[in-house]
């Protein structure tokens, strides 16, 4: 079982070395030899990716039917690695929470493995896309079935420099560039405050081992607990883009469409929600923590959607939207519903993934990223129109699409807010979560209406995307569309009829709002109705303005400025002692003047003194 | 009342002191020069076998006091030839031979007198010989200026130069006056004491009635005075650049060499035998005076130019770290001497071996300016890299371990004597220091101004050259010779 | 003996080249540093992993008169860095064979230099006895000057002097604390003093003893503010000096204050500790935000050195197992890491022609495909990412730090360790910003760059494998220190 | 007599030696000054050798000795300041200032290898008297 496990981690990593080292070789050989069949066969990287990937899928499924036959966690440690204090454990460990998630990241990645190789064909670089692609597949089933958090916290920080690669794939343009750095950057800011997390909670309990930590989470005090989950969630802020630390996704969407499905969509952003999930019990513990990720999730959430609302570039509205729903999730886990806050993680990740790899075939016909330019590709796309409809249903929350279910027992459980946060914080989060749905259906709406309806706006040749890239959305529509059933399996995720009437009615409004504005004319933007506040809504609330100025040039002056005492006074000191020496030995050269009695001056003088100083001293 | 006298003790004295009269006759019936010169060098490399020969056999001690006037008091010998004494004689000794070698050269360019010149050279030896072996205050001053005298005459033996005069003037002066504040501590330390042997000296100190001490304190830091102008130290330093630039290179390198080592033997001496119990009083004094002696050396030798100056100013910087150890008054004195005696000895290898490199640029270039050096490397690659090496071991780095050697036993007895803050001050001037002695060695291996033909040097310089490298190589590869040496002695 | 073999071999090639007819031979060097190398490995092979005491010691009696005797040992603390000595002395030579240094002076000049700096730095760390270490300690400095001031850049002269002159100030002031030490102590054997944890020596003693030792190391570490001959000197060195003074001259001084400082003055350490956190910590902030601003690649990679030693030296401050093995970790990696960088920093500037970030321009990734590549992996492998060698020194740093040793102000260190990870960011920043800078962005028109060659493979190519090695496998190092670390604190 | 009597004379004859030293630019006179000191020394030993009633008599040993030392001083001393004379016409001792701290080049005359020539010597000589006062 565990063994199973490793290998579903470590096949996606051997596929990462042995391609970034022998891919291209391996293409050669392959060209050399000619093999039959398809490119795509003669594509080495691709091969050891996507062969790798599968076999990830196919233990991952074996896992997770494994544990479904019979359930109970199953752990097993390699070895322990000193380090002076408490020991790492190098091991791995597997319940159903971690079961389900792995095969739902194995099931993306496959399927983004297979659509790049259409979508990015002519890449040179191919070698190390696909091997990057396996590397963070690696890493985040490491973050996944880690048994011990420090190991975890080294899954955690490679899917980030793994993001940073990706999201700067396409270096020569500087903008992917800068979008790379400030993705690392964000992250990694979070993530010190994870590490120290895990220090508080691992010291605090003794252990490094997640079992055990929470095995022992009661007997903590609560301000350990407190400042150690407060930490963590400077992380899970970090990685899943919540407010405050959110604003490097919409850039991140510089990277190519398939690492937005795979990495910004349905895998990494969702593990900030999953250590929450996997830590829950230590989050239970400390309320406060749980009403400051509420609080935290109010904001990302509908901010983030009415970002989304005046986007006009496709994938930054998805960005933005995935913002969004994570906040969903982590106000789900706030509120108290674990099992909600996953389904939606799950749901969310197939659906995501489906439209971010929609999107993509969109952007590969149209040529363009931005909505303005689309329009009637209804007819020429028909398998992209209707899983992304899907999709966007799936999104909006429409039954009997999954997004519907998960959403539902979001919405549900915030009303019986039964985590321990204080009342307020659950009233807010639940206006805000039926608020949100109402907004989320007012952009989907607009985005899937200028995408395919009305006429093209611009010139390009309306056809279906290669099969590579149609058939993995077309699979993934699948999932999307019937995932929210398997949730009817346990009683408290079953939609209520209250709450689902509710936000159907709001996702109603909302929708109905964006096709009315949209009828009037639908060469134009929709979103020229929110008028003044749209450029707001559209650079985000300005964050990014205010972080530049607040952190970003501050650090850049101090920058300046150390260099400038490093120069003009540390090394001055250093430099001008020798200056001093020598200036000192031209003032204590001056008795050698060569006169006689000016020696024998200084001689008697030097002994009175000496004299002196001994009948004084003694 | 007739003394045996323990001729064996006395004898290498005695060698040299006939081979100096010989020396002036065989002058007078027109010896060539250089049978003078070998003369000499074989006078003290036999010399040289006499200490060496004491040295196997126990400690000897003569002109001592008869029974009858000795009373209950210390044997009281006026001349001990025991390890220590030998140990410096050897030193004395075996840096004259280097001196002689190099002056064959000096003799011939600055048309110097021989027969004079070994004479006073020998004559100053005795001194040096004799002072290191005193331990009664009369025989010291005896030997002091017996050591003294002879260097004047040696200084101003260019008489055809100004500057040989004008230095020998200032030597002379500020000696005498030295000399006479010595002796007149001296003369309050008899007055103290009613001795002039050291043991009884030092018997009759501890004892000091409380109204006498101040006497008896000025006393002793007008006899140290005395030894601190022979090694150069601050405020009775002046004397050392103006002499060393004014005066024939060999006789720069005796003055800086033997004459301090006597300078230290004699203050040794004194202090450890004859007033211990006045550490407190010379302990402070002493530390006061390194620092400022090591300090001073260090910060004016940045400024030179010149060659010798520069080395004089070294030397004085040097002096500095030799008296270090005794800083440590009466506590741990046993290892504060073996110290100072360790850094002396090292000290006089690696400095006259810098000495007899400057030397032998000097028959090419006199002014002997630090910019003259540029290139040596090229026109002379031995001498350059000899020099190197003695400047580094100067600066007390390896490779040049044996000077690293002389640093780490002189920190370590100023440590052992607790006075920390001299340690420390002893850091920061190793850095000084090693400033000037690289930048030295570096302009050996920069680009000459002006392509010159090789730099040949002589067979008697050679000779000093490669007897000194030799020496400062076996010391570098295995400097606890001397460490051991000199513990086992002390 | 099979330590005394390895000390001998390179002297003895240093030595060799004094035979002219051995000075033509352009393998001379990397055959006795790979002799080296393999003697270096057979030591590591003959140590007994599971014993945390002394092990192929050597002990002969030298100047018994002031207590000095010839003793060494390696021990779990000093294998690592004994390796990885003789691996990147050897890998120096290596990549000198086809990469020459610039400068008009003899091959064989510098190969004996390297060579007698090899038998410096094996030295320090093999050596047992207070006095022995410091000679060694000394060894180095004349031929690194040396190579500085021949083979350096156009400011290569005060660059050299700098450093010489700054180090043996330090190196002075670390004479006067040892044979503090050990005078008073009345034994200078590390091991019997180190078994002491400074019984005999009275508090004021250990705490004027640990200043004077801990300042001698701290310049050499070098710790803030007594860091600024490094930039110099590593800016101005040739490649080869570059390599060896950050990867291994660097941890002369932190392995001196883990040897020597914190046994043998423990109640000196307690006191000094929370100083020197703050120090280091500072110099992890400062070296960051200055590499933030550098516009040159050497000097940039010279200050990073400064922050990263920060790390290690906040890890000594913490007193505490977990920082001491970070504090060790830290400095292999470093070794390892920023060896590479600066091997990748010579390639670039020998390709270039200049290191100065504006003028290499963009899209050296286009332009050098594979160097680029390698730069941005040895970026990454510095800024601390898990699973490479450079994290595991910081994240026990900062462990250690979030539990200092008993006695310590544990508020204090926290905040060190809150100012630490921000460091991290900061590291993370300037990386980034280097990496963008100069292999981002559309290469400018000019000559075809050359690629990697075969030499600067056979170079790096082993460094890389080590870094990715012990990243994902610290037990490798971590197993070695651990014990010794607990005997050395004290822990039994 | 009560011993104070002769040790103020010797110590105001050691002072005064002292003030004449310091005070007198004549070389000759100068070593008149270091002969009081050296007196002001015997004076001080021979009262304290009858004063300590010393059987060995070491005050009056020495006192010999350094009466001996200060003729073979003198008669040096006197050569000394001759042939300074006869090289510069001056025996002010103030002016001896060729030997100093300076950073002025050195006279051009003494930069040519010297090789001894008859001659040469002289030129040295006649330079310094002109080296800067």
């Amino acid at each position: 079982m565990i063994a199973l496990a490793s290998l579903t981690v470590l096949s996606p990593f051997i596929a990462a070395v042995v391609g970034m080292l022998l891919g291209l070789r391996l293409s050669r050989l392959l060209e050399t030899r000619g093999v039959p069949g398809h490119r795509v066969l003669r594509n080495g990287p691709a091969v050891i990716a996507v062969v790798a990937s599968a076999l990830a899928t196919l233990f991952a499924l074996i896992v997770a039917v494994t544990l479904w036959l019979d359930p109970g966690p199953r752990e097993g440690t390699l070895t322990l690695i000193p380090t002076g204090t408490l020991p790492i454990a190098v091991g791995l460990q597997v319940d159903g929470l971690a079961a389900v998630v792995g095969l739902m990241v194995c099931c993306v990645a496959l399927a983004v493995q297979v659509y790049s190789i259409a979508y990015l064909a002519e890449d040179p670089r191919y070698s190390s896309y696909a091997a990057f692609v396996s590397l963070f597949t690696s890493a985040m089933l490491l973050v996944v079935f880690a048994g011990d958090l420090l190991l975890l916290y080294v899954g955690w920080e490679v899917m980030g420099v793994c993001s940073y690669f990706l999201i700067g794939h396409h270096w020569e343009d500087r903008a992917n560039s800068r979008a790379a750095v400030k993705a690392f950057l964000v992250t990694r800011t979070g993530d010190v405050g994870f590490l120290f997390g895990i220090f508080v909670l691992g010291v605090g309990a003794g252990t490094f081992q997640i079992d055990e930590v929470l095995r022992r989470v009661g007997d903590l005090p609560d301000t350990t607990v407190l400042a150690a989950t407060l930490l963590l969630l400077a992380g899970v802020a970090g990685k899943s883009a919540q407010f405050p630390l959110h604003t490097w996704l919409p850039d991140a969407m510089a990277g190519p469409t398939p690492i937005s499905a795979l990495i910004h969509a349905a895998t990494m952003v969702a593990a900030g929600i999953y250590v929450v999930a996997r830590l829950y019990p230590a989050f239970l513990a400390a309320p406060t923590a749980l009403a400051v990720l509420g609080v935290m999730a109010a904001i990302s959430m509908l901010g983030a959607a009415l970002a989304a609302l005046a986007q006009s570039d496709l994938k930054r509205v998805l960005a933005y939207s995935t913002i969004s729903q994570l906040a969903y999730m982590a106000a789900g886990l706030a509120v108290g519903t674990r099992s909600g806050a996953v389904f939606h993680l799950l749901t969310h990740g197939a659906f995501k993934a489906l439209l971010f790899l929609a999107a993509g075939c969109v952007i590969y016909v149209t040529g363009s990223n931005l909505l303005r330019d689309y329009g009637g590709l209804r007819e020429a796309m028909p398998i992209t129109f209707w899983s992304m409809t899907i999709g966007f249903a799936a999104l909006v929350g429409l039954p009997p699409v999954s997004g519907f279910f998960s959403k539902d027992a979001i919405i549900e459980a915030a009303l019986h807010a039964e985590s321990g946060i204080p009342g307020p914080v659950a009233t807010i989060v639940y206006l805000t979560l039926l608020v949100t749905v109402a907004v989320t259906a007012a952009y989907a709406t607009r985005a899937w209406l200028m995408t395919f309806f009305g006429t093209a706006r611009t010139a390009f040749t309306p056809r279906e995307a290669p099969r590579l890239m149609s058939w993995p959305v077309g699979i993934l529509a699948v999932p999307t569309a019937i995932l929210g059933f398997f949730g009817l399996g346990a009683s408290e995720l079953r939609p209520h009829l209250g709450s689902a009437a509710l936000s159907l009615l709001l996702a109603g409004a909302g929708g109905y709002g964006a096709y009315a504005v949209w009828r009037r004319d639908p060469a134009l933007d929709p979103a020229r109705v929110l008028g003044p506040v749209r450029t707001t809504f559209e650079r985000g609330f300005h964050v990014d303005d205010v972080y530049d100025r607040v952190v970003v040039a501050p650090v850049r002056a101090l920058a300046r400025a150390v260099v400038g005492v490093d120069d003009r006074v540390i090394d001055r000191a250093v430099e001008s002692s020798a200056g001093v020496t020598r200036a000192f030995g031209g003032l204590l050269r001056r008795p050698q003047n060569g006169n006689p009695q000016t020696y024998l001056t200084g001689l008697l003088a030097g002994m009175a003194v000496i004299v002196l100083a001994v009948v004084i001293f003694v | 009342m007739i003394q045996a006298i323990d001729y064996a003790a006395i004898a290498p004295v005695l060698i040299i002191a006939a081979a100096a009269v010989a020396l002036l006759l065989a002058d007078a019936f027109d010896v060539p020069k250089r049978f003078l010169g070998l003369g000499c060098a074989g006078a003290l490399l036999a010399g040289l076998v006499a200490v060496i020969a004491l040295a196997f056999g126990g400690p000897r001690a003569t002109f001592c006091l008869p029974s009858g006037l000795r009373g209950d008091g210390p044997p009281s010998c006026s001349y001990v030839a025991d390890d220590f004494a030998l140990l410096f004689q050897v030193i004395v000794l075996a840096a004259a031979v280097i001196v002689v070698l190099m002056s064959f050269d000096e003799i011939t360019a600055s048309r110097l007198p021989a027969g004079e010149y070994y004479f006073l050279l020998l004559c100053a030896l005795i001194g040096a010989l004799t002072l290191v072996a005193a331990r009664d205050l009369v025989l010291l001053i005896v030997a002091l200026e017996t050591l003294s005298l002879p260097v004047f005459a040696l200084v101003a033996l260019r008489r055809y130069d100004g500057r040989a005069g004008e230095a020998a003037l200032k030597l002379f002066l500020i000696s005498v006056i030295s000399a006479a504040v010595m002796l007149f501590g001296i003369s309050l330390v008899y007055g103290v004491t009613g001795a002039m042997h050291l043991d009884r000296v030092a018997a009759a100190l501890a004892r000091t009635p409380a109204d006498l001490k101040p006497v008896a304190a000025v006393g002793v830091v007008m006899v140290i005075a005395g030894f601190a102008f022979k090694v150069a130290a601050v405020p009775f330093h002046f004397w050392a650049p103006d002499v060393y630039q004014g005066s024939p290179l060999p006789v720069a390198a005796l003055l800086s060499v033997v004459s301090k080592a006597g300078g230290f033997a004699g203050l040794v001496i004194t202090v450890a035998i004859g007033f211990p119990s006045y550490g407190h009083v010379w302990g402070p004094l002493l530390a006061v005076l390194a620092a400022l002696t090591m300090t001073l050396g260090n910060v004016v030798a940045l400024r030179q130019r010149h060659a010798v100056r520069l080395l004089a100013w070294s030397s004085v910087a040097q002096s500095g770290y030799m008296l270090a150890p005794l800083a440590v008054g009466a506590r741990r004195l046993p290892d504060a001497v073996a110290a100072t005696a360790a850094y002396v000895a090292l000290y006089a290898v690696m400095n006259i071996g810098a000495f007899a490199v400057v030397a032998a640029v000097a028959r090419r270039y006199a002014r002997n300016f630090l910019t003259d050096y540029r290139g040596l490397a090229r026109a002379n690659p031995a001498a350059a890299a000899a020099l190197a090496f003695f400047l580094v071991c100067l600066a007390g780095l390896p490779p040049g371990v044996m000077g690293l050697f002389a640093k780490i036993v002189v920190f370590r007895a100023t440590v052992a004597g607790d006075v920390v803050w001299l340690a420390v001050v002893m850091a920061i001037n190793t850095v000084i220091g090693l400033y000037y002695y690289l930048a030295w060695a570096v302009r050996l291996f920069a680009a000459p101004e002006t392509e010159g033909p090789p730099l040949r040097t002589g067979w008697a310089v050679g000779a000093a050259i490669g007897a000194a490298a030799a020496g400062a190589v076996v010391l570098s590869v295995a400097p606890q010779l001397v460490v051991q040496t000199v513990s086992a002695i002390t | 003996m099979i330590l005394l073999a390895m000390l001998a071999v390179p002297l003895a090639g240093a030595l060799l080249l004094l035979v002219p007819g051995l000075r033509q031979n352009r393998l001379h060097g990397t055959v006795v540093s790979g002799i080296t190398l393999i003697l270096a490995l057979a030591a590591a092979l003959a140590f007994d992993h599971g014993n945390p005491r002394m092990q192929l010691e050597v002990d002969r009696a030298w100047a018994p008169a002031i207590g000095l005797r010839f003793h060494l040992g390696v021990d779990g603390i000093s294998l690592p860095l004994v390796v990885l000595t003789a691996l990147l002395t050897f890998l120096c030579f290596l990549y000198l064979l086809r990469h020459p240094a610039a400068g008009g002076a003899s091959p064989a000049l510098l190969t004996a230099l390297l060579l007698v700096l090899e038998v410096g730095m094996l030295g320090t760390f093999v050596a047992l006895d207070l006095v022995l270490f410091f000679v060694f300690f000394e060894v180095v400095l004349i031929p690194m000057y040396v190579v500085i001031a021949v083979w350096g850049g156009p400011g290569r002269r005060a660059a050299a002097y700098k450093f010489i002159l700054y180090t043996l100030l330090g190196s002075g002031v670390l004479l006067v604390g040892l044979l503090l030490v050990g005078v008073n102590a009345g034994t200078l054997d590390m091991v019997e003093l180190a078994a002491r944890h400074g019984e005999g020596l009275s508090r004021g003693m250990q705490i004027t003893a640990f200043l004077l030792i801990g300042l001698g190391l701290a310049v050499k570490a070098p710790m803030w503010p007594l860091h600024t001959w490094l930039p110099d000197a590593h800016t101005e060195a040739p490649t080869v000096g570059s390599v060896l003074l950050a990867g291994v001259l660097l941890k002369m001084g932190t392995y001196g204050l883990v040897r020597l400082a914190l046994p043998l003055a423990p109640e000196g350490a307690e006191f000094w500790a929370p100083w020197l956190g703050l120090l280091a910590v500072i110099g992890i902030i400062y070296g960051a935000l200055a590499c933030l601003a550098q516009s040159d690649l050497k000097r940039m990679i010279a200050f990073s050195s400064v922050g990263h030693m920060g790390f290690v030296l906040l890890g000594i401050a913490t007193l505490t197992p977990v920082g001491v093995n970070a504090a060790l970790f830290g400095n292999i990696a470093h070794g390892l890491i920023t060896g590479l960088l600066f091997f990748l920093a010579g390639a670039i500037k020998e390709r270039y022609g200049t290191g100065d970030l504006d003028e290499l321009g963009g899209g050296m990734l286009a332009k050098a495909p594979r160097l680029a590549a390698i730069l941005t992996f040895a970026c990454v492998a510095s800024l601390g990412l898990p699973g490479l060698a450079g994290f595991w020194g910081e994240m026990l740093a900062l462990l250690g730090a979030y539990q200092p040793g008993a006695g310590l102000p544990r508020e204090t260190f926290v905040t060190f360790m809150v100012f630490g990870g921000l460091g991290a960011v900061l590291t993370a920043a300037y990386f980034l910003r280097m990496l963008a800078k100069i292999t981002h962005g559309t290469p400018a028109d000019g000559p075809v760059v050359a690629g990697v060659t075969r030499h600067e493979y056979a170079a790096w190519v082993p460094l890389i494998t080590l870094t990715i090695v012990i990243g994902l496998w610290p037990k490798l190092i971590l197993d070695l220190t651990s014990a010794p670390v607990r005997a050395l604190l004290g822990g039994g | 007599m009560h011993i104070l009597y002769p040790l103020v004379v010797a110590a105001l004859l050691f002072s005064i030696g002292v003030y004449g030293v310091l005070a007198r630019r004549n070389a000759i006179l100068v070593l008149m000054s270091v002969e009081l000191m050296l007196n002001s020394v015997n004076l001080n030993l021979v009262t304290f050798d009858v004063w300590l009633r010393d059987r060995l008599h070491g005050g009056q040993v020495l006192t010999l000795f350094t009466i001996v030392i200060a003729a073979a001083e003198i008669g040096l001393g006197l050569a000394i300041v001759l042939l300074v004379f006869r090289n510069r016409e001056s025996i002010d001792v103030d002016r001896l200032r060729a030997l100093a701290e300076s950073d002025a080049e050195p006279p051009a005359d003494s930069v040519v290898e010297r090789q001894g020539p008859a001659g040469q010597g002289d030129q040295v000589a006649v330079s310094s008297r002109r080296a800067p006062q």
